[in-house]
């Protein structure tokens, strides 16, 4: 092994992260992984992990993406749920199978990660050959006056895509417009999330949401949405009111976390990640004096004010205003499941509520929020909250029969991104906090704006 | 030998360049060349219908002319920095008023909006 | 090779060069490339008058072509069909035009280089041409200056007022349209279309 | 035509050993761009670690930029679909070839300079907007909408900024009344230009950071962008790329402490050393913003330049010609 392998393979291993079904817990520790970097294309990767499930809608990004990291490289599995690697009953296997080479580790498990990289670059793993045919469609050799696709000025397929069409442009002129399919593994997006849109130079028009890629997941969620399973089993079982306020600060701490990465504060993000990871009551002086130096951030209200609007009137036609939320709340609702929660009765519990609705007083609200869930751990001490009325979630209420937060507000999406620009559309979408697996859960998601899912639930059980 | 300071910038400049490209195609590309999927651009998931390349929409035009009057400015104020102290106050009465008309401009194209474009 | 000779053989490899890149501009198909040819070529004229001891007016070129040129593929991307030439295009048009220009230029600038009585005063060698050109420039008078200022701004304020989204008679985006002659009736033709259909309007600027 | 008039403007000593030679000023050059890029890197590992509260071992902080590098030169150069194969290689040897302009015009201690030409700061500003290409067409080569967003962002940032770094740079050759860097050196003896012409230095480094789309003005290679122009490179692709950047970024540190922080100027130490350290300080400065500071709203980044830096500017060119009189 030569001097240059052997510096490469102690190199961070540049990790590009698939989000499966159950998958976004594991994925927030492999950012803090020591020696792994998640790195936001796969051009820049060396090892695909798949955490959690793969659903038969991200299968074929997940192929496509691994043919998109430039090689050597590999793909790990990480499976979450503690559930065996192969229950025999669906189809996980088999649409595993179609990538080359998985290996097989615990989540988490830094050594395993590095140890397939140092063998990919030591030659003793292979290289990782293509897991879709090398096949071109459109036809374009060959084809036309010229061989390569395209006729006339703006006619044929040169290279094997069409020329973008023109569209109206708010400037009052004709422009093109590139159809594009982001998602649902766009690193800058929640995972999952798809978006059809059409983009204009960098700004937005028309905007549809794309299937959820986790609907596609056969039975009941077995795993539930990531932070939210305290709020989901205190629907129907008693739970501390500590535990439920410590787990709301947990989420928002790590939501701001990831939203501090988008921001180009990786380093940061980091150091609140640890933070939310090993919260308790006791660390709310910490959150509060967080919360205090974020408030006085320039920079960051400088790249989240005015952007993506949600005030009352966008809120209501979707009835998320009357649902309460942090993004209600954050314009300026003052709507919270708590108060006429008994067990936060004697807890002087008050809702906070921001102005404005945009993503800086979203993400105000969120480090307000939890702050104020310390406190409220602090106070109610072994308080018990028995089941009945409606939990605030970290997104929204829940409460048996009723729609899931996530899948209300991603309703928001079309009417907020049209016309922004694709930075502010990024810091729209991560300002609303979505789950597209809590939006999955909910049975009601079913009626998604566009074409209905081909994949029933019986089609993705056979693989 | 003495090639003169520009003439050992432009031997500087060939240099790099020359380096950068070499390290650019010198490592190891041992691999198979890429397939049809290989070559598609990251849309993260997506497969783009169309190519990128296309009329782009550049929204910020009008500060794109402003900058052009501007740049126009900067080959009066070199020479100016020059003679500046030897010419003395008239010098910078004389740019004064020059930078106080061009703010001017920047005004006018702020007040019309012509610096902000999105939405 | 004594500095002179070497001067001479850059100046030969830079105008050359020059002329290269020039004639680049109209063999590649895409816009992009054909403005950084021509940058290119701007870049070795600027090198040829750094040789020629216009050590600032060279640089100076550079540094606005670099700008200019860029903003020039960027307007001819937004507004040309097939912007990076992927299907195969000529950039020529008016052929024969073209060459009569082109032969008349040619023969004209010719017979100014040859016919010309070129002075025989070779560059002072201690001489500060950046500073010589401030004196030219700042002068006795102020006019050079105040001149300069007047045409940029109004170069400025012209630009913005022709390209800018809000015109003198309301934004672009909501269809603006010249006060009616009769001040009673309503503006425009038909007064203010809503910002989702009217962009029309904007299409007459 | 002879340029015997190229000689060296603030009267190096002949005898030396003549940087402004071909070769030594390659290797001279080039050993300070890599050199600054590899501190670079350092510092930015150093930087994240201490920002995110991680313990940082020192093998990794030595050795981390250089197996990083070796890693890209293990991984494969991949390509897109149609791209521009040759605008899309010459993009950073554009952005590195000018970067070493920008060394190459800067005294790197009392005699040392490569290129200490009449009108440097000239060159530096021809350079610098050539950088404005490089970055521009590293987005457009790859035919992909992110790297070409990134492209085009780049475009409006540079047009912005540009005005900020030229007009600061003629105001510190006001005192100098000359546009060599050399002399704006020499015109720093006793007192610096950074306590001279207080706004010079903030509105220098916006500018470079910029320049080098870098920390809060790293748009055009954002996240959000999912590596922005850089979105498609790989392998040896990537790594030149990254290393440009770091180049440029080397270019501003040094300019800014020859025009701002005097120099080669310093009592006790050499005046190589005193440079090397200035010029690690603006390093540690760049670097550090760019882990504390989010990453502006290009739109608010141009109001911003043309309503408040650009202004800015223009007074500190006025301010500072005011006390030279």
């Amino acid at each position: 092994m030569g001097l240059l392998t052997s510096a490469a393979s102690r190199a961070e291993v540049p990790v590009f992260p698939v989000v499966g079904a159950g998958g976004r817990e594991a994925a927030e520790a492999l950012w803090l992984l020591p020696g792994v970097r998640m790195v936001d294309t796969p051009r820049a990767a060396a090892v695909l992990v798949v955490i959690g499930r793969l659903t038969r809608a991200l299968l074929q990004p997940v192929l496509l993406v691994h043919d998109q990291m430039p090689g050597p490289r590999a793909t790990l599995w990480w499976p979450v749920d503690g559930r065996p690697a192969d229950d025999g009953t669906d189809g996980d296997e088999g649409l595993l199978a179609a990538l080359p080479d998985v290996v097989t580790t615990t989540a988490g498990d830094a050594a395993g990660l590095r140890a397939v990289f140092a063998d990919l670059l030591a030659g003793r793993r292979p290289w990782g050959p293509p897991a879709l045919a090398d096949i071109e469609s459109p036809r374009w050799r060959g084809v036309g006056p010229y061989g390569h696709g395209g006729e006339g000025m703006m006619g044929g397929v040169p290279y094997g895509r069409p020329f973008a069409e023109m569209a109206q442009d708010p400037d009052g002129l004709m422009l093109d417009q590139l159809p594009l399919q982001i998602g649902p593994l766009f690193p800058a997006l929640p995972p999952g999330l798809v978006l059809h849109l059409g983009l204009q130079g960098d700004v937005i028009r028309g905007v549809t949401l794309g299937d959820n890629p986790y609907r596609s997941w056969p039975g009941d969620p077995p795993v539930g949405p990531l932070d939210s399973v305290p709020f989901l089993d205190a629907r129907t079982s008693p739970t501390t009111v500590a535990a439920l306020e410590v787990a709301r600060a947990r989420h928002h701490l790590r939501w701001l976390a990831r939203t501090l990465r988008l921001h180009g504060l990786d380093a940061r993000g980091r150091r609140i990640a640890a933070l939310a990871g090993g919260l308790s009551a006791t660390d709310r002086p910490a959150v509060e004096a967080l919360a205090r130096r974020l408030g006085r951030d320039r920079g960051l209200a400088g790249a989240t004010a005015g952007v993506g609007v949600a005030d009352q009137a966008t809120l209501e036609p979707l009835g998320i205003e009357l649902a309460g939320g942090p993004v209600a709340r954050a314009a300026g609702v003052a709507i919270d499941a708590r108060t006429d929660d008994p067990a936060y009765a004697g807890l002087d519990f008050e809702p906070v509520v921001h102005h404005g609705g945009d993503a800086r007083a979203r993400l105000r609200q969120r480090v307000a929020e939890a702050a104020q869930a310390l406190a409220l751990a602090e106070r109610a001490g072994d308080a018990v909250r028995s089941p009945g009325p409606p939990v605030e979630g970290p997104r929204g209420p829940l409460a048996p029969g009723r729609t899931m937060p996530s899948s209300s507000l991603i309703h928001l999406l079309p009417t907020l991104l049209d016309g922004q620009e694709w930075g502010d559309a990024v810091t729209t979408v991560a300002s609303l906090d979505l789950d597209l697996e809590e939006a999955a859960v909910d049975q009601s998601a079913t009626a998604w704006p566009q074409t209905p899912t081909g994949t029933s639930t019986a089609s993705t059980r056979t693989p | 030998m003495s090639v003169g300071p520009f003439g050992t910038a432009l031997v500087v400049v060939l240099a790099t360049g020359i380096a950068v490209l070499a390290t650019r195609w010198l490592p190891r590309a041992d691999g198979p060349p890429p397939t049809a999927p290989e070559r598609i651009p990251f849309l993260g998931g997506g497969v783009p219908e169309v190519h990128a390349w296309s009329r782009f929409h550049i929204r910020y035009y009008a500060m794109a002319l402003l900058f052009l009057a501007f740049d126009m400015e900067m080959v009066f104020m070199y020479p100016w920095a020059v003679v500046f102290a030897a010419e003395g106050a008239i010098a910078l009465m004389e740019m004064l008023m020059f930078i106080t008309i061009l703010l001017l401009g920047i005004l006018y194209a702020w007040r019309e909006g012509a610096l902000s474009w999105a939405s | 090779m004594s500095r002179p000779e070497l001067a001479g053989v850059a100046m030969w490899i830079l105008g050359g060069s020059s002329v290269v890149a020039a004639w680049r501009v109209f063999r590649t198909d895409s816009m992009v490339r054909a403005a950084y040819w021509l940058l290119a070529s701007f870049v070795a004229v600027g090198m040829v008058m750094v040789l020629l001891q216009a050590r600032f007016l060279g640089l100076v070129l550079v540094l606005m072509m670099a700008g200019e040129m860029t903003i020039m593929a960027a307007f001819m991307v937004m507004f040309m069909m097939n912007p990076a030439g992927l299907n195969p295009m000529s950039m020529v048009h008016q052929h024969t035009t073209a060459k009569v220009a082109g032969v008349v230029a040619f023969a004209g600038l010719a017979f100014v280089g040859v016919a010309a009585d070129f002075p025989d005063r070779p560059v002072d060698a201690a001489s500060e041409p950046t500073a010589e050109l401030g004196e030219e420039l700042l002068g006795d008078s102020m006019l050079i200056f105040e001149t300069a200022g007047v045409t940029l701004l109004a170069t400025m304020i012209g630009a913005i007022a022709i390209a800018g989204k809000r015109g003198r008679f309301g934004n672009a985006q909501e269809g603006s349209a010249p006060p009616p002659v009769d001040p009673d009736a309503p503006a425009g033709p038909d007064a203010r279309p809503s910002p989702m259909h009217g962009g029309h309007g904007g299409m007459h600027h | 035509m002879a340029t015997d008039a190229d000689r060296d403007v603030d009267g190096i000593d002949e005898d030396a050993v003549s940087w402004s030679d071909p070769l030594p000023a390659v290797l001279l050059v080039g050993a300070v761009l890599v050199a600054g890029a590899y501190a670079t890197s350092v510092l930015d590992t150093a930087a994240a670690h201490l920002v995110a509260g991680r313990r940082l071992r020192l093998g990794e902080l030595v050795l981390g930029p250089w197996r990083e590098a070796a890693l890209l030169a293990h991984m494969r150069r991949s390509t897109t679909e149609r791209p521009d194969v040759q605008t899309w290689a010459l993009a950073p040897a554009l952005l590195a070839g000018m970067a070493a302009v920008a060394v190459a015009t800067v005294p790197l201690a009392p005699g040392v300079a490569v290129a200490d030409v009449a009108d440097g700061i000239v060159l530096f500003g021809a350079a610098m907007a050539l950088v404005m290409v490089g970055v521009y067409l590293h987005g457009w080569s790859s035919n992909s909408v992110f790297p070409l967003v990134g492209g085009y962002r780049f475009v409006a940032l540079a047009l912005s900024y540009e005005m900020p770094l030229a007009l600061v740079l003629i105001a510190a050759a006001l005192p100098a009344e000359s546009l060599s860097v050399g002399a704006i050196v020499e015109s720093q003896q006793g007192l610096w230009n950074v306590v001279r012409q207080p706004l010079g230095l903030p509105l220098f480094l916006v500018a470079g950071m910029g320049l080098a789309s870098w920390g809060p003005l790293g748009m055009s290679d954002g996240t959000d962008l999912a590596g922005g122009t850089s979105a498609e490179s790989s392998g040896g692709a990537r790594l030149v790329w990254a290393l440009a950047r770091r180049f440029v970024l080397v270019a501003v540190a040094v300019t800014g402490a020859a025009v701002f922080l005097g120099g080669w100027h310093g009592p006790v130490l050499a005046g190589g050393l005193w440079m090397a350290l200035k010029t690690l300080v603006l390093l540690a400065v760049l670097v550090g913003v760019g882990h504390r500071v989010a990453r502006i709203r290009l739109e608010r980044f141009v109001v911003v330049a043309w309503a408040v830096l650009i202004p800015l500017a223009l007074i500190d060119v006025f301010v500072s010609g005011a006390l030279v009189l």
